[in-house]
């Protein structure tokens, strides 16, 4: 690289233009990957809020805080909001849009006006939800089960199901994007073999977006004219099956988990080589799982109705597949444990999210095995049990993924250090606040508390109790990194183009990095993960 | 001897000890394993945490590794998946002799009907040791019928029937809750399955309001519709006839078999054109939007009594029409 | 682009973050084939309604096939195919750099798409006038009289129906936007932007019109074609 | 890609191959086959699907697997939608018999 000293006067894509104008008529990655970050993070607080309240509605058995219309309208749109608005995009719209093309040394993405229209879709989506939140909201449950949503919610079920299925042509173009960039746009030198493990893993995401997002579309829409023409497909009065809604809309809901874990186990790839300073364990084993996860994913998605009134025997195979999906996610474990191993092993903030990544990750796989399991799904779906599993999966991972790659790349995106010591708070809190929420909820479903409840029996009480105490820490936890990450843009430690001493091509540009990611075009001519030959720093980086 | 345990609710049927004992094998099957990768986590984050001097060993991995623990994993979970799936098929194997109860839901409330005439609102009253098979429907959206001692829960459909059953073991009163999100009212869905001694459970059936079995109430709205014009209990009739087909294979005007079961009994009241039996018109009018659930569920009841060889209603019919 | 660099050897058309034309457009061709399998999907759902609902209800979709104008149907699809035609020759035009017979075709495929459209639009209308289209005014009760050897019930019926204007709709509004696609493509080839050294548009264009000609080789005997042999 | 230029010739017989095939689907299903009409018609729909697929759209022609790839994977993907879905539907009353 042309020089190792920080000038904060150089030239990148943060200073290269200013104004409004600059940032809404952008076409580089980087900076649609800002404006990703913005509005996921306003949809993120927004459904964190919904699910505060229905936390604190839960303190008491009795439903005294709001009326019951109200409750299901803030569980159904704390769903679609942190489903639709917040975890499908927020890994590989932030972080892939800023980090694949850096990673695989392009440019910019393939299709980078694509890629805008991709973020104007979200927001126009984002919009209509808002829209739709304040003018009364949704009652459906982000299920939007038929016939409930289709003959006899009297609320904006149109509205939400319009605005989500644009919402699912944005996801559909950011994977279109990824995997043309992928395929097309490598670095010389950069080989399949080459790639880091993110890449692989959002690839296969990228794949389950394109294949999977538009069966979503076409049930919404389907939903929406059944609503507004009364047609009758899901309508069992008319001769219609509601299952068939239940098949159509699974068949993208199961796989879309994977699309929020997938970026989340990309994260932790390149988090959890960077702080043992070691090639991952299996390289072609993790890579190659990303890809058994995106297929496998698409065979189980009946799992979701076991009891919803399947044949038995549709039960019994779904059931099978469901455990060959499980083996891709169980080697990842292993091989993020195994790589520790002969590690020299810091403790920095985005490791410490890896380490509470792979410790709830695992949990909620574990627990996933119950749910597979079809006599004892019987009993636990449909209840708190599942509420802490998915909760295990989306918050537990995704989430955690999230904010560790967020600090992990934080230095490079805005050019600047976060205060380590807060980091390192934050992700504690985050790490108690998660498990005292959502851990006493396994206990809670299999003692029986049905999911979408306002009122409940008072023998849950003492756990749900728990359980809203947990949530206020856990919201303690996410809104301090807001705090210190916009502190840090203006006052935090310029950082260096590579403050982790870390592998991997973008951390071989400038930090934050030019327009064009690299002043030079890179060749590559190295491993991935080549921590081999990159010489141990004396001082442990930045404290 | 868990029982007081707040980790699982009452074990009050024959099925929740297997379930339960299923929950437990996972439980200590997932302690292990996050204990040990855990430990491992531990062990290697101090073992091997940074110090000078000393650096990373590079490991490129190990196939030998890696396919111990996929298969070894994958076995253990095809043992998971039989188990599983065993327990499975038993909940959804009602016994041949189950006494039958039908269930109709609605925006929000529980209708429960006794073959012997008892109805019932979001209470659900049985003895200790029998068994039960629910046949249960829905008038509006989707419920599902849950009882967590039972370790039972199914989904009641809209449009047709779906059945779970069960034999309670030990007295008591148990939640009865609505598990999939039905509207407004929906955590208000609740109600009670009381569970009795075999005499009690009597006592208690005599001294209920009854206004004649389901059979007989069926009885006497297939009088009142009309349907016995056409289906008489000799083969002349403009319609098949019922007696002695319940359970038993149709043979369709298009070739297709089908099992006369109460699905196939509730689609020919509805919408008879859809499968009409070999030899007969398509000239039964239509009863979809004419009949309530509570109806439909005393001619499906009814129908079942011809088939049964013992059953009073089958005496009545055949007197009746004779 | 505003802000493309010209670097040596860039041509006017290539973009800056591509370093060949040739990996220009590989890109834009593979994204217009991913885009396609998306569509795959997107119609599939509707496929897999569609095939529950005609095992089911059989007699029903035989009758709402019946009941479509069979002639204008197959004079659709033949129209489709000669737009096909007419595309692929365009894009043989484009890389020969023959500028008037690109414009032809293009102009060609244009009115084969809006007679494909009208066509559409007469069937729907009759359609309308026969009281077919799903909702509260449908009426099934002239297939039950036209055909008494089926069973029908009207409820099915309008599945049927429902099925048939959600898919024909969908691909009717992919026509659409082909159309409006093509004559965006027009206007650039009378200004002459394409030829053989760039006409990756009129190729990814051309590819979109193909898959859209492919969805309607199967809407075809899906919907028409269901059961045609005399009625006994 | 498609640096391949073909004949208009080409162009023309699929074309005409294609005219004739619509002709015969829709002629075809008149005559009674019994279960075979269906067959028949998605048999002869696929031909035509394939016709244009392979040289209307060049795929034939292609240089890399890459974009056969993409069309066998979503094609694979929509069986297993339509297979799995009918998992359930084929099997859910059968049961009782």
């Amino acid at each position: 690289m042309a020089t190792a000293v920080i000038t904060p006067e150089r030239e990148n894509y943060l200073n290269q233009e200013y104004g409004i104008k600059s940032w809404l008529l952008t076409v580089d990655h980087k900076r649609i990957a800002l404006l990703y970050l913005v509005s996921i993070t306003f949809f993120f607080f927004i459904g964190g809020f919904f699910a505060l309240l229905i936390r604190l509605e839960l303190l008491t058995p009795a439903g005294d805080l709001v009326q019951a219309d109200t409750y299901n309208k803030l569980f159904t749109m704390h769903g679609q909001v942190m489903v639709f608005f917040f975890l499908i995009p927020s890994i590989p719209a932030v972080l892939g849009n800023f980090l694949v093309p850096l990673m695989i040394g392009a440019k910019d993405l393939a299709f980078p006006r694509i890629n805008l229209l991709s973020w104007y879709l979200y927001i126009t989506a984002g919009v209509l939800m808002l829209h739709c939140i304040c003018t009364g909201g949704v009652d459906t449950g982000w299920t939007f089960y038929t016939p409930f949503s289709t003959a006899f919610s009297n609320t904006k079920v149109v509205e939400a199901g319009v605005a989500i299925f644009i919402a699912g042509f944005s996801s559909i173009l950011t994977g279109l994007n990824f995997v043309v960039t992928i395929h097309r746009m490598r670095a010389p030198g950069m080989t399949w073999s080459r790639l880091p493990l993110f890449i692989w893993a959002h690839y296969a995401t990228s794949v389950i977006q394109l294949l999977g997002t538009p069966v979503l579309a076409i049930t919404l829409l389907l939903v929406v004219f059944e609503r507004v023409f009364h047609l009758g497909i899901f309508d069992p009065t008319r001769g219609g099956d509601p299952l068939l809604f239940q098949h159509l809309f699974w068949f993208y809901s199961h796989p879309a988990v994977y699309i929020m874990i997938l970026p989340a186990m990309a994260v932790e790839s390149e988090v959890v080589a960077c702080f043992t300073r070691k090639r991952i364990f299996g390289y072609n084993f993790v890579a190659m799982s990303s890809i058994a996860i995106a297929v496998f994913g698409f065979l189980v998605w009946a799992h979701h109705m076991f009891v919803a009134g399947i044949s038995l025997y549709s039960a019994l195979i779904f059931s099978a597949l469901s455990y060959l999906v499980a083996v891709p996610s169980a080697i990842k474990v292993f091989n993020w444990t195994a790589t520790m191993y002969k590690g020299s092993i810091t403790f920095t903030t985005p490791m410490l999210y890896a380490f509470g990544f792979i410790g709830l990750f695992t949990m909620g796989g574990l627990t996933g095995l119950f749910l597979a399991a079809l006599g004892i799904d019987v009993h636990v779906t449909d209840t708190y049990f599942i509420i802490a599993h998915f909760h295990y999966i989306m918050v537990g991972g995704a989430v955690m993924g999230y904010l560790g790659g967020l600090h992990f790349w934080w230095p490079k995106i805005s050019g600047r250090m976060y205060p380590e010591w807060l980091g390192k708070f934050a992700a504690l809190i985050v790490f108690l606040g998660f498990n005292l929420t959502f851990f006493p909820q396994f206990i809670l479903g299999y003692m029986g508390m049905p999911r979408r409840y306002w009122q409940y029996p008072p023998e849950f009480q003492v756990l749900n109790v728990l359980s809203t105490a947990g949530s206020t820490i856990l919201a303690v936890g996410y809104v301090l990194p807001m705090i210190y990450f916009l502190w840090s843009m203006r006052y935090g430690k310029p950082a260096p183009d590579n403050p982790w001493n870390a592998a991997g091509l973008e951390w071989k540009t400038s930090s934050p990095p030019p327009t064009f990611n690299f002043d030079q075009p890179p060749v590559v001519n190295f491993e991935a993960y080549d921590y081999e030959h990159i010489p141990e720093v004396e001082e442990v980086p930045v404290v | 001897m868990f029982d007081n345990l707040p980790l699982w609710p009452a074990r009050a049927s024959a099925g929740a000890g297997n379930v339960d004992a299923l929950y437990i094998f996972l439980l200590l099957l997932s302690g292990f394993m996050c204990l040990a990768i855990f430990t491992m986590i531990v062990v290697f984050a101090l073992r091997y945490r940074r110090q000078p001097g000393r650096v990373a060993e590079q490991i490129e991995g190990s196939t030998a590794l890696e396919i111990t623990w996929s298969v070894v994993p994958l076995g253990i979970f095809m043992v998971i998946f039989v188990w599983g799936a065993f327990i499975f098929f038993q909940e959804r194997t009602p016994p041949r002799d189950a006494s039958e109860i039908y269930i109709v839901a609605k925006q929000w409330m529980w209708k429960l009907e006794h073959v012997e005439g008892q109805r019932e609102i979001n209470e659900l009253h049985v003895p200790v040791g029998r068994d039960v098979k629910l046949i249960m429907t829905s008038q509006d959206v989707i419920h599902s019928f849950y009882v967590p001692a039972f370790r039972i829960k199914q989904d009641v459909l809209p449009g047709r029937y779906t059945t779970a059953w069960f034999r309670a073991t030990k007295p008591g009163v148990y939640h009865l809750f609505c598990a999939e999100y039905c509207g407004s009212q929906h955590s208000g869905m609740i109600g009670q399955v009381v569970v009795m001694e075999p005499a009690q459970y009597e006592a208690w059936l005599s001294g209920g309001s009854s206004s004649g079995s389901l059979a007989s109430n069926g009885e006497s709205i297939f009088q009142q519709l009309g349907c016995v014009t056409c289906h008489r209990s000799e083969s002349q009739g403009r319609g098949p006839n019922l007696v002695g087909i319940f359970g038993k294979p149709v043979q369709l005007e298009d070739g297709r078999m089908v099992i006369a079961d109460e699905n196939y009994i509730r689609e020919s009241i509805l919408s008879p054109s859809a499968k009409v039996v070999k030899g007969f018109k398509p000239i039964m009018p239509v009863f979809q939007g004419l009949v309530s659930e509570e109806q439909l569920t005393g001619l499906v009841a009814y129908v079942k009594s011809l088939s049964a060889p013992s059953a009073a209603g089958s005496k009545t019919q055949e007197s009746k029409v004779q | 682009m505003s802000d493309s660099t010209a670097t040596s050897g860039h041509g006017p058309e290539l973009l800056h973050h591509f370093s060949t034309a040739e990996q220009q457009r590989d890109a834009a061709s593979l994204g217009m084939w991913l885009f396609l399998g998306t569509e795959i999907m997107f119609f599939g759902g509707m496929f897999c309604a569609y095939l529950i609902y005609r095992l089911w209800y059989f007699n029903e979709f035989a009758a709402g096939s019946r009941s479509l104008d069979i002639w204008l149907g197959t004079i659709n699809t033949i129209v489709l195919i000669c737009s096909s035609l007419t595309v692929a020759l365009g894009v043989r035009a484009a890389q020969m750099g023959k500028r008037k017979l690109l414009v032809t075709l293009l102009v060609l495929t244009i009115i084969f798409g809006v007679a494909f459209l009208g066509i559409k639009g007469v069937e729907w209308y009759a359609k309308y006038k026969e009281h077919h289209i799903p909702g509260a005014s449908f009426d099934a009760s002239d297939l039950i009289r036209d055909y008494p050897q089926i069973h029908i019930d009207p409820a099915h019926e309008q599945i049927y129906f429902s099925l048939y204007f959600a898919m024909t709709g969908l691909h009717a509004l992919h026509m659409i936007i082909g159309v409006g696609m093509f004559t965006y493509l027009l206007y650039h080839s009378m200004k002459g932007r394409y030829g053989p050294e760039y006409y990756t548009p009129i190729e990814i264009g051309g590819l979109y019109w193909h898959f859209v000609d492919v969805v309607w080789i199967y809407l075809f005997p899906l919907l028409y074609l269901i059961d045609r042999k005399p009625l006994g | 890609m498609s640096e391949h230029v073909l004949s208009t010739k080409l162009y023309y017989g699929i074309w005409i191959a294609l005219m004739v095939l619509t002709v015969v689907t829709a002629r075809i299903a008149f005559i009674d086959l019994g279960p075979f009409n269906t067959v028949v018609a998605l048999v002869i729909a696929t031909c035509k699907a394939l016709l244009v697929v392979l040289f209307f759209m060049h795929v034939k022609y292609a240089s890399e697997k890459l974009v056969k790839m993409v069309i066998v994977a979503s094609i694979f993907w929509l069986l297993l939608l339509l297979l799995l879905s009918l998992a359930d539907y084929g099997t859910r009353y059968a049961r009782h018999g």
